[in-house]
């Protein structure tokens, strides 16, 4: 089955190609079927890769180049289940942004198409990838379609805005992580992740492999939006159209956690991987980015921004999971990003449909203007409670998972961060599908107003794409057998000889006794921590919608002291591309400089 | 944050990442002294395996082959992104569009013999990028460059023709998907993706190296249409002719 | 032993940064993002470099003598071609923002915040 | 001790290279920083040649001589040629 790996790269590569080129020859039905086509096939052919890869590693060498002795002359893509199950959740995810666009892009559409082809085909071929230098090439083109996705609507200043700071803040991030590369090639003279493995191994890491990491990780944390690297994802996911929003939300950022996996078990584990200084640091990083872009998300008026936010927040209790370096958290992750991809892609959806009924966007001016719509509201609430984490809703199962390996210190920042998000939306929802709340809120700031890119749209099959994200979002934690699978899944991912026996020396790994097909159920603790985090974001979307009706000294209270914080934070993401480029070098030398503390001697 | 504030914190921040900088290169082999595999061992395996004596191309194209597909359709993305970026500025300007025209036919002369030079070279860079120095981005550039040239020296209208995306937009996805599609071509018949699939011939001529050649080929086609394209993007409206007041200033 | 080229390569990294860091104007912000990109075909090359060797081209000369590495060498080609694109892209994108607004300045083209 | 292996040529162009990439930087004026980064361009080119990296070099040359300049130049010259002809409209105003 080896030859499906290149396949999930080249079928979307290659319709992107052929749907740009033939934008002025073939009518528009053939080319509506062939992207969607090649987006299914994607799909399709994912899941037949995970079937296989379940029992062994599918190893591609590209060019027929196998190893010799240990040394790789070619690039590899070796897929374990992990792997295989993202590319499985992008071609999904972006199956169905292809579906939702599939009526209303009026002009530019095959530039549209080829370049969401060309994302999926990236993302795919990063997923799966084998090769340090090769995972740089994907991530630089996935970035290069983003960016020009994210300015679709030239006509705004916003969206140009957007994919400014977006296109400038990841390219640094990626020559951040070409430098990176130099210096562990410099070290090591291999690019395979499994042979630079194993040639740490020999003799002391030093400072040089500590810092070749910072970059390396840093280049991946920025795609990922982590705090302080976080800035960018606000401003661009709050102008692209709401199909674009669904795939760089719901999976091309959390595909920069994916490479911050990767590279730390095929190879920093081998140096580093008997203390925890590497995992701490991530760890820490999830937390403070939970915690701060949770409250961010609850400091929103524009949904699609909230939203946005929303997603950082999930990214760092992911980042979180990933860096308990345990299988339990690392699966944990994984589920939650199958949860948190089709439940972002959901939201982003209803917000965008939202946007078409009524022009608008903003919370406050959107008030009360839902209500009727019970089917976008249902999609909306579920949703929303499915990225809470109600128990065994949507991102529970994965949040439970890394709730096991997770000291309750470490649970309550990440569940509170869950429940701000989650309560900015559920604020939101009450506000416009049931006309809760107050009209006026002076602490969310300024509106800011868009006209939607969706004109003359069909907007059953809107809805239905919207629908069909969430309920798969939602049900993810009742799956009998995926919770058991996940973590089987992440053992497999975490088992750095056997990934380089598999790869360099072609070695089979032992598949796994048959996994049962049940439930998997959580601790006490999670269930506890779950249901305390909805009633808690429930209070807090109240008082945050009926902040006026509570006791004057609480109130007056509350926005003396919450106001000059709030100021604070709004300032510091300031929307401009300098600042943005200041944090980054900060968060560089600080994560190295903790690193080098930790990690040197 | 205030300017003032702004460089207030990336001062320390760089200077903490010129001390990471500094202790990685502490780490680092002596100029000089690489002494890595992977390198020395292409070095040795490429020209009797692949019949081409520019390793450089034999990597490019053959060993990390994956790479370079994924270079062609990072162009070929920002083509398209431009493309779609510019669409409504190119579209308020056209009506401003006026042609100018050259008049000095000696400097015409001069442009249409640094068009013919530029293309031969370019030509050359191509095909003999598997032997010496060269390759199909380089001569793609180069092409696109004379190219352009001709829109300079000549006038807008002449232009025109290597403007129209219908032709040069399938000639770019042709040289994109062709990439791939001779990819695929190795994995139809049973191999891995990209593998060399054709006669390596004499080495130091231009038939050795096998599919290496048309991979070469490929991207020259993808590199020059999208090159072409992309500048035409850029200058669809820019050479507004000089005007009397402002040629005097 | 000699470090000078790698300390090139981080003043050049360095450099960059700082020019995109206080920049005010968009095409000047584009052309800073490539000279921090150079920092990494500087450090490349120079990592590959091989003392006394000939480059990795044997017209003429016996296949095995000593060489630069290839691998660092098409590692460049690959990230040149990435930086045209990405420069391309963020020049198209300071266009719109020209069209929209009338600056250029990044500081001034800040819709979005909070 | 920071020479060493160096041979006096490379010395020379990494010295170029390290001059070079502050003055891209310091030169605000985009029509100016063109020509700027142009030279450093050509001393990139000259830096690759003498680390034995012909193929880089030539990839370089096309693109700091060719593609840079085209789509930087194009860009400034619509940026300014925009404000010329707001400029304009103010002036018959």
């Amino acid at each position: 089955m080896t030859w499906i790996p290149p396949l999930l790269v080249a079928i979307p590569l290659l319709s992107a190609a052929a749907t740009a080129g033939l934008d002025h020859i073939t009518p528009r039905p053939i080319q509506d079927a062939l992207v969607i086509g090649a987006a299914t096939a994607t799909t399709a052919l994912a899941f037949v890769l995970l079937w296989h890869a379940e029992s062994h590693e599918v190893v591609e060498w590209f060019g027929g180049w196998r190893p010799h002795h240990g040394v790789a002359l070619g690039i590899d893509f070796a897929v374990g289940p992990l792997a295989a199950g993202m590319c499985a959740v992008i071609g999904l995810v972006v199956t169905l942004a292809l579906l939702y666009s599939l009526t209303f892009l009026r002009e530019a559409a095959r530039l549209f198409d080829a370049l969401m082809l060309v994302a999926l085909g990236a993302m795919c071929g990063f997923a799966m990838s084998g090769d340090l230098f090769n995972l740089f090439v994907w991530l630089e083109l996935m970035g290069v379609a983003a960016f020009a996705l994210t300015g679709f609507q030239v006509e705004r200043l916003g969206p140009v805005q957007g994919a400014v700071n977006f296109a400038i803040t990841n390219s640094l991030g990626g020559y951040l992580f070409a430098i990176g590369i130099a210096l562990i090639y410099a070290r090591t003279g291999a690019l395979n992740l499994a042979q630079i493995g194993t040639s740490l191994s020999h003799g002391p890491a030093g400072g040089l492999v500590i810092v070749a990491m910072t970059l390396l990780l840093c280049g991946f944390l920025i795609k990922g939006a982590v705090v302080p690297f976080h800035l960018w994802a606000a401003d661009a996911y709050a102008v692209a159209p709401a199909p674009v929003c669904a795939v760089l939300g719901g999976v091309m950022t959390d595909i920069g956690l994916i490479g911050v996996a990767r590279l730390y078990w095929s190879v920093f584990a081998v140096p580093f991987g008997h203390g925890h200084g590497v995992g701490d640091v991530l760890l820490w990083l999830g937390i403070a980015t939970a915690v701060l872009a949770g409250t961010m998300a609850f400091l929103q008026r524009h949904l699609k921004r909230m939203l946005a936010y929303s997603v950082v927040c999930h990214i760092g209790i992911m980042l979180a999971g990933i860096g308990l370096l345990d299988s339990a958290g690392l699966a944990g992750a994984e589920l939650m990003f199958l949860a948190h991809a089709l439940l972002t892609a959901g939201l982003f959806f209803v917000a965008g449909i939202l946007h078409v009924d009524h022009a608008l966007i903003d919370e406050l001016h959107l008030r009360g203007r839902g209500r009727g719509s019970w089917v976008l509201a249902a999609a909306w609430f579920a949703g929303t409670v499915g990225l809470v984490g109600t128990p065994y809703v949507g991102i529970y199962l994965g949040h439970g998972l890394i709730d096991e390996g997770a000291r309750p210190w470490v649970l309550a920042p990440l569940w509170l961060g869950s429940a701000l998000a989650g309560a900015a939306l559920l604020r939101a929802g009450a506000r416009i599908f049931l006309g809760w709340g107050d009209a006026e809120e002076e602490l969310l700031g300024r509106a800011i107003e868009e006209d939607p890119v969706e004109r003359d749209v069909l907007r059953p099959l809107l809805v239905g794409v919207a629908l069909v994200a969430v309920v798969l979002g939602v049900a993810i934690s009742i799956v009998p057998g995926l919770g058991q699978r996940a973590e089987y899944a992440a053992e497999r991912f975490r088992d750095t000889s056997g990934y380089a026996a598999a790869v360099l020396h072609g070695r089979a790994v032992t598949p796994p006794a048959s996994l049962p097909v049940s439930i998997r159920h959580t601790s006490l603790e999670s269930i506890l921590f779950a249901t305390g985090t909805t009633i808690f974001a429930l209070g807090l979307a109240l008082a945050g919608l009926y902040r006026s009706r509570l006791p004057r000294g609480i109130s007056r209270a509350a926005s003396r002291t919450l106001a000059p914080p709030i100021r604070v934070l709004h300032a510091l993401h300031s929307g401009v591309v300098g600042d943005y480029v200041t944090w980054v070098a900060v968060g560089t030398a600080v994560t190295g400089g903790i690193w080098a503390l930790l990690l040197h001697g | 944050m205030s300017r003032r504030m702004r460089m207030l914190v990336l001062g320390p921040a760089l200077l903490g990442l010129g001390a990471l900088f500094a202790w990685a290169i502490a780490g680092l082999p002596a100029f000089g002294d690489y002494r890595g595999p992977y390198g020395f061992v292409l070095n040795r395996v490429v020209v009797p395996l692949r019949h081409t004596t520019n390793v450089v191309m034999g990597t490019t194209f053959d060993v990390r082959g994956l790479d370079t597909m994924g270079e062609e359709f990072i162009l070929y993305a920002a083509l398209v992104g431009v493309t779609l970026l510019l669409r409504d500025e190119t579209r308020s300007r056209q009506a401003e569009r006026r042609t100018s025209r050259l008049d000095d036919d000696a400097v015409r002369l001069v442009g249409v013999a640094m068009i013919g030079g530029g293309l031969l070279v370019a030509l050359w860079l191509m095909a003999f990028g598997y032997i010496t120095p060269g390759g199909g981005f380089q001569g793609g550039v180069l092409a696109a460059g004379a190219v352009l040239l001709l829109y300079l020296v000549g006038s807008h209208r002449d232009y025109r023709p290597f403007r129209n995306e219908h032709f040069l937009d399938p000639l770019e996805a042709v040289g994109a998907g062709g990439y791939i599609v001779i990819g695929l071509a190795a994995l139809v018949s049973g191999t891995a993706f990209l593998t060399n699939l054709f006669g390596l011939g004499t080495t130091g001529t231009l038939v050795s190296s096998g599919s290496i050649a048309l991979l070469n080929w490929a991207s020259a086609i993808a590199v020059s249409c999208a090159m072409v394209l992309l500048f035409a993007e850029f200058l669809e409206t820019y050479v507004v002719p000089l005007e009397p007041e402002d040629a005097a200033s | 032993m000699s470090f000078l080229p790698y300390v090139v390569a981080a003043w050049i990294c360095l450099v960059g940064i700082a020019g995109m860091a206080t920049s005010r104007n968009l095409i000047h912000l584009a052309v800073c993002l490539t000279v921090t990109q150079s920092s990494s075909y500087v450090l490349l090359l120079s990592v590959g470099y091989v003392k006394h060797g000939k480059a990795p081209i044997f017209v003429g000369t016996k296949v095995g003598s000593t060489a630069a590495d290839p691998v660092v060498q098409a590692l460049t080609l690959t990230d040149v071609v990435v930086s045209v694109a990405v420069i391309a892209l963020i020049l198209a994108l300071a266009l719109d923002a020209h069209r929209l607004s009338g600056s250029v300045d990044p500081d001034g083209i800040a819709d979005i915040s909070g | 001790m920071l020479l060493g292996t160096l041979v006096p040529l490379q010395a020379v162009a990494f010295a170029l290279v390290a001059l070079g990439a502050p003055l891209v930087v310091l030169t605000r004026d985009p029509l100016r920083q063109a020509l700027v980064n142009g030279i450093y361009g050509v001393s990139l080119v000259c830096l690759f040649v003498v680390l034995q990296a012909p193929d880089p070099a030539l990839s370089m040359l096309v693109v700091s001589g060719i593609g840079y300049p085209l789509v930087i130049l194009a860009a400034i010259t619509r940026v300014r040629g925009h404000e010329r002809t707001e400029q304009k409209k103010d002036g018959e105003q």
